[in-house]
């Protein structure tokens, strides 16, 4: 019965991620996409910790939260260089 | 135009605090769960990033004053040299100290030369990742 | 399982050679990133998928899933990294001095 | 304990990383390197000579047997070529010391070719196919930065396509290698043989020799050379010339051990393909030694015939054609330094790149051109210089096994490596002065004295080639003889 | 009756519920009509979901094998503390390389602060 | 040991003299170099007795005994005849270059090169051992080369050397071969054991291969139809060398060659006929050609060319001889041979002397040209009595040495006609025939030498020097020469008992003792055939030489392109041209084409042998399950793959990479690798955060805009590379024979006290792989540094190297 419940929700999951990847697709805008992306990243973090539970195992517990870390990076530097273009400054501008 | 990063900088403090946290966690936990040096490393390399994209480079550098080529270059001549400690020692080359002593209370020095070569290989992959980082960030 | 995995790793495989076979440069570059992501999928496929548990001695009993290939692909993840890494580099100090990224305009005969 | 196979790697490794803490001191760095050469030709000349009385060395990495761990196998192949590195690399650091500017010696130039040494080294050395991936790596990414050193439009734009060609050749090898794992289980190359032996070679496995041999061929120019005109033409002369010598070579190597060790069983496929695919690539290499009139691009060439060239002794597999291959690669290895060298020097001389534009560089610079005159006829085989005894052989392993065709191919090859250098000889080096003595570039004796050196080495290796026999019939009898390298690897200890 | 099987049930329950959540935010990334209420869905919703998906997680860890993940905690908090620094930088990118606003939306008062001289648009 | 030192003396001089020159400025070095022949030639008349007893000598040195390969010096009858050719020739022509070349010239250069000639020579007349015979062969053309190309500023020189490089060397590369086939079949590169064993080689395969390639070699070398074009051209080379390497010694390495091997294919039909009428077309061609030239060397080139003809051709009739077998009755046709080494010496002399006249010549008057010249016999009486002697030699007149040889030359011919084997009945007649026309070509072409340049018109100089004639110095050597020639005439039996003699014997090893096999020499033999022929040659000679102007337009018949020789400049140039047009056809530079090539080698060589070895096997049975999530992700990720291919801006496709390296990682997790996630994950992100960095310094893609056909064939391409994958993967996963290695792995945590086996697999089994890795991404990352920091200043961009 949990697993079928974890299966669902796993399905569930990954069927906003389709969602979401739809929006990487069609946009319309670059940040429409990104969002999209984040979205992704956002997801698949809860499903690796519902994977974690249906392989009965915490070998993924370090895998969900460097995910979070790295969508937030991906995310900062997309958003960095669609605004300005660069990502990195030399130096600080103010 | 200047850019407002407040919130940004706030936030990116604690989290590169954990993130280092979580590097440091990852570099030991290694030899038991998933992790180790190239992990390890990697994530710390990815704070360091992460401090380039929120920050600047000259303030980070005023904070992490190492060249970091010469980090990696160390972090290659540790991870090399340890492969030398064995031939020191009469042992075929990249013997670990561990095989040498299988006694449960020498646990503590087995591990010492493994950690040693993954802490080399941490140090390689922080140095070049953020060296090519920087190195394309300064061009112009 | 594996035969849907051999599937897409087909298809991206091709999509990284019509990208790779393309004159734009990123788009070549971006190609051998899906091909190496191709790859590593297919080393852990060939291996077997799902055969055991997370190789983790303390975490889990035996059967173990093959160990081996991963740590393979860890090696390669790294050595493709480091190669992109480089060709990127190189693609756009390319462009700066050559003044293109289409690859047909990047022939340079030998009279030069 | 054997750890001294692993020297000819992990020095050049450790020195080469040391030396980026060098920076500044580029005398020391210069000093340093070079030792490093002299001492891995040292290392190798004992090993050679450990070889002869113990039989193969091997060195298991972490002390795990195989097919378990990784593992150092010394034959006196991979010894006999480790040696010829060392040599050709010193000699080419030493033209380096005056020629390659110091913009670049102050870029990391000197750890640079250490690391490819390594590289280069490592892939001879290793006994695990995916080691040998690896070391393949640390050559490839090494030569990537020294043929981009510099960051001249040509290098970059030629570069280019060397690095993507490479990247793609990197990934075939990573699908053979997932699907040699996804039948065989193992990665040990002894190891890989014998459970090839022993289950036959299925069409699948002769398939995946397929992919290895479209692995090998790219790394070694054979038939898909595409990359390697291009690419030797653009870089400075030093580091051309270690490439000329070098990166081929390990293609060459990794195809002899694969079709010698492992795919053995099928040869009326595998060996069949090389064979042909050999023949292409001499008439290809000759075609293009004649096409141009670019100096670069006939050297150039003039290696795509000597791949196609050694590979004949590899498709023909007799004891007999295994000598005269580890005779001429060689051979081939110092000449084609020496020929780079050449090319380079006389493009540094007269700014031209283009052998109609020169003339009568013998009347300037007399050694020089009787340099050129020397490499000339040791590429064509004449006897006494190095190319000869390769060439007998190779050419007794094809008559022995009726292989006419190619007999004739790889005759002619040799007058037609002679005319494409005799145009230039006869265009550049003799032929009306057209420098006066006032304008002529100096041509000064530390570029020369490594020229000079190669011509003594190619003298030597002719003359005393003797003195190399019983290591290269070892070297031979081990390819020809599959179980010799099995049991050493496997046969416990 | 043992307390771990209800606590466990709960777990699975607040997976189900981030599931759901998700799915309404997934609802929200399709029909919003453009990027600021469509990133708006993205992050408060689904942050919602991650968070009660993560939380059932840990709640199962704990009830099931007695183990308190401090990873998983760790992870909670760092997507609570992100998603919103997130969302707003991408929503601001947004702004600031030019995406338009929807047609529904009539009034955009930051326009003039940003952009004395007008945006150009389509950039 | 005097062997040995023959040859080693002339290398050691030739390192020596470069050095020597220097130190002695006043002195001209040629006296010096002088010496070496001279002590050799002495040296080896001394040996004369002791070979003409029918001694040999032999010494052996190792050089690569693994191989077989040998310093193996031999001395006999044969080989005496060459070295005292060598060596006397050599002596007379150093002695004549002293007076000829100015001491401006480079001399140090000409004389290291002529002694390298004269060493290897040497080396080749001497060595026992094929290898090494080849060696010194190579060595002579090598030497030539130089020598021909010794004034190398004219483009001429050049030309000359190269062909003749080219071609000796082609054959040099053949005769090699036929070596090597030679030692696959007797396992022995020394001659003399080939000789021992050969009956029973002669039914191997490789016999007759061996044969005609070995042929070839010493056709190229001695000038032989068709390979003669070399030597006309190679007259550009000062004319001491022409008398010395084109006429007296090199080019008779090849006859050198044929001599010795003929008791090894003597035998052999293919032998008889290759060789005899290789000479007789050889002999006909080059003195129908050399009426026609008007450049007096070119002329005595071809005369040149034609003798050897001759003499190629008796070498060849000899050879018959072993097919017969000795009996008194076929005694007779071993006489061919003892002819042709006969004529042999006379060539050299006469011939000799006669280069050096049209050197004399070109020296005094700066022309070699027939048309210009004439009347030089008042000015130059003794350079004109060599010019006589040695033409009327030449001619086959008496009294002098050509008669006698040409005499033996035409009874030889005739008696061909009686052979009934080899199928020669049939044509039999030809042998005289040609053999006769040929003389009377050559007779003319002598009445040319003598009148067209010492009588008629005079010379006209347009400097007013005085024409006088050459110094005493430059005529000892023709006059000596000459002396030889009427020497030989009147005591031909001496150097028949004491040089010929030997020489046949080694020629037709036990085969007779050769006392039966050397004929007494005769100058008065008495009316028969060949006197009558000789007269026939003169009448006719003589009226042809009067008609010369209304025939000579039958040269026309053969136009210049047509030649031998524009056949080679259109051989080198077609393949000059040619490869340019196939290599530049598919080098083209582009990437995109070379990537192609290599895609379609992969799919028709691996995927063909794929398909056609029936290796595709397929089975589902061992697959795990899927869950509807997975294959949810599974159709993201194909989807974004597919989509990359359409997406308009690089940003998207890099986003959609992102998606792909997501689904890559949350497949490692499906797949339990934890470690791969983690690293996967980070990797990728860093990788997208690179990409971004690069892209400030990018221009946005542009859409492909490549024609509709390129877009298919990439797609059929990719799609071909896609599905072949596939396939050999389901081909590999079907395969079930082994184990893996891994499950000793599983023991980690006993073995080396790691509990994650992937990281202990990283760290400690296969810890080296890790260490390389962590090398390779060093030098990626020192790497990019100097790729970004060392930047090309703008104005050297354009520079190469």
């Amino acid at each position: 019965m949990k697993e079928t419940i974890l299966l669902i929700s796993l399905t569930l999951f990954a069927l906003t991620i389709m969602v979401a990847f739809f929006r990487v697709l069609r946009g319309p805008s670059m940040p429409d996409r990104v969002v999209g992306l984040d979205m992704i990243g956002v997801n698949l973090l809860s499903m690796i910790a519902i994977i974690s539970i249906v392989l009965k195992t915490k070998a993924f517990l370090e895998v969900i939260l460097i995910l979070g870390i790295l969508s937030f990076i991906g995310t900062i530097a997309f958003s960095k260089y669609l605004e300005r273009g660069t990502i990195v400054e030399r130096k600080s501008d103010h | 135009m200047k850019i407002n990063d407040v919130i940004l900088r706030t936030v990116t403090k604690i989290v590169v605090f954990i993130i280092l946290t979580l590097s440091v966690y990852l570099f030991f936990s290694g030899h038991y769960s998933p992790g180790g040096g190239f992990i390890g490393g990697l994530v710390l390399a990815s704070a360091i990033v992460l401090m380039y994209l929120t920050s600047d480079i000259e303030t980070v550098h005023k904070g992490m004053p190492f060249d970091f080529k010469l980090v990696a270059a160390l972090g290659v001549l540790i991870a090399t040299g340890t492969g030398f400690a064995s031939v020191i020692f009469g042992k075929d080359f990249m013997t670990q100290a561990a095989m040498k002593l299988n006694l449960p209370i020498f646990g503590e020095t087995e591990l010492a030369s493994v950690v040693l070569f993954e802490a080399g290989v941490a140090m390689t992959v922080i140095g070049v990742v953020v060296t090519i980082i920087l190195s394309i960030s300064e061009d112009e | 399982m594996e035969t849907l995995m051999i599937l897409l790793i087909g298809v991206l495989i091709a999509v990284a050679t019509y990208l790779i076979l393309s004159k734009n440069l990123i788009r070549v570059i971006l190609g051998t990133a899906v091909l190496s992501h191709a790859v590593h999928l297919l080393i852990l496929t060939i291996a077997g998928v799902k055969k055991g548990n997370v190789p983790l001695l303390k975490e889990a009993e035996a059967p173990y899933t093959d160990a081996l290939p991963q740590a393979l692909i860890l090696t390669a993840i790294v050595i493709s990294f480091a190669v992109t890494a480089f060709v990127l580099v190189l693609a756009y100090r390319t462009y700066q001095s050559n003044g293109t990224d289409d690859l047909e305009g990047l022939r340079g005969q030998e009279n030069e | 304990m054997n750890n001294i196979v692993v020297i000819p790697l992990i020095l050049p490794i450790m020195l080469g990383i040391a030396l980026v803490f060098l920076r500044p001191y580029v005398k020391t760095q210069r000093v340093i390197s070079l030792l490093t050469m002299v001492a891995i030709a040292v290392v190798s000349v004992i090993m050679l000579g450990r070889i002869q009385e113990t039989g193969i060395m091997r060195l298991d990495f972490g002390g795990w047997k195989p097919p378990f761990g990784i593992l150092f196998v010394a034959d006196s192949f991979a010894v006999l070529l480790v040696l010829t590195t060392s040599i050709v690399t010193a000699i080419c650091l030493l033209y380096a010391f005056s020629s390659i500017g110091e913009k670049r010696e102050n870029m990391f130039f000197y750890p640079f070719v250490l690391l490819l040494v390594a590289g280069v080294n490592g892939s001879f050395l290793t006994g695990d196919i995916f080691n040998l991936f690896v070391c393949f790596e640390v050559m490839l990414l090494a030569s990537y930065v020294l043929i981009t050193l510099g960051g001249e439009k040509a290098q970059l734009r030629e570069s280019l396509k060397y690095v993507l060609i490479n990247v793609l050749a990197s990934w075939f090898f990573l699908v053979a290698l997932a699907y040699l794992y996804g039948t065989l289980g193992t990665l040990n190359m002894a190891h890989l043989a014998e459970r090839v032996a022993e289950a036959g070679q299925d069409p699948i496995l002769t398939t995946i020799a397929l992919l290895f041999l479209v692995v090998f061929a790219l790394k070694a120019g054979l038939l898909l050379f595409f990359w390697l005109p291009g690419s030797y033409s653009v870089p400075p002369t030093a580091v051309a010339a270690l490439f000329g010598a070098l990166l081929t070579k390990v293609g060459i190597y990794a195809l002899f051990r694969m079709f010698t060790l492992i795919f053995i069983h099928q040869p009326e496929v595998t060996h069949m393909l090389i064979k042909g695919m050999a023949a292409v690539t001499i008439i290809a290499g000759c075609l293009g030694a004649l096409a141009y009139k670019d100096i670069r691009q006939i050297v150039a060439y003039n290696v795509v015939i000597a791949v196609g060239f050694v590979l004949i002794g590899l498709s023909v597999s007799t004891e007999a054609a295994f000598e005269g291959a580890i005779y001429y690669l060689m051979h081939d290895m110092i000449a084609k330094a020496m020929l780079f060298l050449l090319a380079g020097t006389m493009i540094y001389l007269t700014g031209e790149t283009r052998f109609d534009k020169m003339s009568g560089l013998i009347r300037n610079y007399p050694v020089f051109g009787w340099m050129f005159f020397v490499v000339m006829v040791s590429l064509a085989g004449i006897p006494p210089l190095s190319g000869f005894v390769g060439k007998v052989l190779i050419g007794q392993g094809l008559i022995e096994t009726g292989s006419y065709v190619l007999l004739a191919l790889a005759f002619i090859s040799s007058v037609v490596v002679l005319y494409s250098l005799l145009r230039i000889f006869l265009n550049a080096i003799f032929g009306e002065t057209i420098i006066s003595i006032e304008d002529e570039t100096p041509l000064p004796k530390r570029m020369l004295t490594p020229i000079v050196l190669f011509a003594i080495c190619t003298i030597a290796l002719g003359f005393g080639a003797e003195g190399l026999s019983s290591y290269v019939s070892d070297a031979a009898n081990t390819l020809a003889n599959p179980s010799i390298y099995i049991d050493a690897v496997l046969g416990g200890k | 009756m043992n307390v771990n099987p209800i606590i466990e049930w709960a777990g699975v329950l607040l997976i189900l519920g981030g599931s759901l959540m998700s799915l309404i935010s997934a609802f929200g990334l399709l029909r919003l009509p453009d990027v600021y209420t469509r990133s708006h869905a993205a992050t408060k919703s689904s942050t919602l979901a991650v968070l009660l998906s993560l939380l059932g997680a840990f709640l199962y860890f704990w009830a099931h094998e007695g183990y308190i993940s401090v990873r998983l905690i760790l992870g909670i908090v760092f997507v609570f503390l992100t998603a919103p620094v997130a969302g707003h930088l991408i929503t601001r990118a947004a702004y600031r390389s030019g995406v338009e606003l929807s047609e529904s939306s009539d009034d955009d008062e930051l326009e003039e602060v940003l952009f004395p001289e007008g945006r150009n648009k389509g950039s | 040991m005097t062997i040995n030192l023959a040859i080693v003396i002339p290398f050691l001089m030739a390192i020596l003299i470069p050095i020597l020159y220097r130190r002695f400025t006043k002195l001209h070095i040629g006296w010096l170099v002088l010496a070496v022949p001279v002590i050799i030639f002495i040296m080896l008349v001394r040996l004369i007795p002791f070979v003409a007893e029918g001694h040999t000598y032999s010494h052996t040195y190792n050089w690569i005994p693994s191989l077989d390969i040998n310093f193996t010096t031999y001395l006999d009858g044969l080989s005496m005849i060459f070295g005292l050719l060598i060596t006397g020739v050599g002596s007379l022509v150093i002695l004549y270059s002293i007076f000829y070349l100015s001491a401006k010239e480079s001399l140090q250069h000409f004389y290291c090169y002529l002694l390298l000639f004269m060493g290897a020579m040497l080396g080749v007349v001497f060595s026992d051992n094929l290898m090494v015979l080849y060696a010194f062969w190579e060595l002579t053309s090598v030497s030539s080369f130089l020598l021909i190309a010794f004034w190398h500023h004219r483009k001429a020189s050049r030309a000359g050397a190269q062909k003749a490089m080219l071609i000796t060397v082609t054959g040099g590369v053949s005769m090699l071969v036929g070596f090597i086939m030679l030692h696959m079949m007797t396992g022995s590169y020394s001659v003399h054991e080939i000789i021992r064993n050969v009956s029973q080689f002669t039914d191997h395969q490789l016999f007759v291969p061996a044969m005609i390639l070995i042929l070839f070699g010493a056709f190229t070398k001695s000038a032989q139809f068709p390979f003669h074009i070399w030597l006309p051209d190679a007259m550009e080379a000062p004319t001491p060398v022409s008398a010395y390497l084109h006429s007296a010694t090199m080019v008779k390495a090849g006859i050198y060659l044929v001599a010795r091997l003929t008791p090894i294919f003597g035998g052999d039909a293919i032998w008889f006929w290759l060789v005899t009428v290789a000479g007789l077309v050889t002999l006909f061609w080059g003195s129908f050609n050399a009426v026609k030239q008007t450049d007096l060397k070119a002329l005595l080139a071809f005369s040149t060319v034609s003798q050897l003809g001759l003499i190629m051709s008796l070498f060849g009739m000899g050879s018959v001889a072993f097919k017969l077998g000795y009996s008194d009755s076929t005694i007779i046709y071993t006489q061919a041979t003892f002819a042709a080494l006969f004529h042999l010496v006379n060539h050299s002399t006469f011939k000799g002397a006669l280069f050096m006249m049209v050197g004399i010549v070109d020296h005094e008057l700066g022309t070699r040209d027939v048309r210009r010249l004439g009347g030089l016999m008042s000015l130059m009486p003794l350079t004109f009595t060599v010019a006589v002697i040695g033409s009327l030699s030449m001619a086959g007149m008496p009294p002098f040495n050509g008669f006698l040889s040409k005499e033996m030359f035409f009874a030889a011919a005739i008696h061909m006609r009686d052979l009934d084997i080899f199928s020669i009945s049939s044509i039999g007649i030809l042998f005289p025939v040609v053999a006769w026309v040929a003389s009377i070509f050559t007779f003319v072409y002598c009445m040319i030498i003598i009148f067209k340049t010492f009588f008629g018109k005079p010379y006209e100089k347009s400097e007013g020097k005085p024409i006088h004639e050459a110094p005493i110095g430059m005529l000892v050597s023709p006059i000596i020469l000459c002396v030889f020639v009427v020497g030989i005439f009147i005591f031909p039996n001496v150097l028949g008992q004491y040089i010929l003699k030997p020489a046949m014997a080694s020629i037709y090893p036990g085969f007779a003792p050769a006392e039966v096999l050397t004929p007494k020499i005769h100058a008065w033999h008495g009316i028969n055939m060949e006197l009558l022929m000789t007269i026939g040659v003169v009448i006719v000679g003589v009226m042809l030489y009067r008609k010369l102007k209304t025939w000579k337009p039958v040269y026309r018949l053969f136009p210049y392109r047509f030649s031998f020789n524009e056949l080679f400049r259109h051989l080198l140039e077609g393949l000059e041209s040619g490869s340019n047009k196939v290599t530049t056809s598919y080098m083209t530079g582009s990437l995109r084409k070379y990537v192609l090539y290599i895609y379609l080698f992969f799919i028709v060589a691996v995927g063909g042998y794929f398909l056609f070895s029936g290796g595709f096997a397929y089975s589902s049975a061992n697959d795990a399950p899927v869950e509807i999530y997975e294959l949810m992700l599974i159709i993201v990720m194909l989807l974004a793959g597919i989509s990359m291919l359409f997406v308009k801006s690089r940003l998207t496709a890099t986003l959609l990479n992102g998606v792909i390296g997501f689904g890559v990682s949350i497949f490692f997790v499906i797949f339990r690798a934890p470690d791969l996630a983690l690293t996967q994950l980070i990797v990728e992100s860093v990788t997208t955060v690179l990409f971004l960095l690069c892209f400030s310094f990018l221009p946005e893609w542009k859409r492909e805009d490549s024609p509709k056909s390129v877009k298919i064939s990439n797609a059929v391409i990719a799609g071909a590379v896609g599905a072949l994958v596939v396939v050999m993967s389901f081909a590999v996963m079907y395969y079930d024979e082994f184990d893996s290695i891994s499950s000793y792995f599983e023991n980690a945590y006993e073995l080396a006290g790691g509990a994650n086996i992937v990281n202990t697999i990283l760290g400690d089994f296969r810890g080296f792989d890790t260490m390389l890795e962590v090398v390779v991404l060093f030098i990626a990352g020192l790497g990019v540094y100097t790729l970004i920091k060392l930047k090309a200043r703008k104005e050297d961009t354009d520079n190469e190297n």
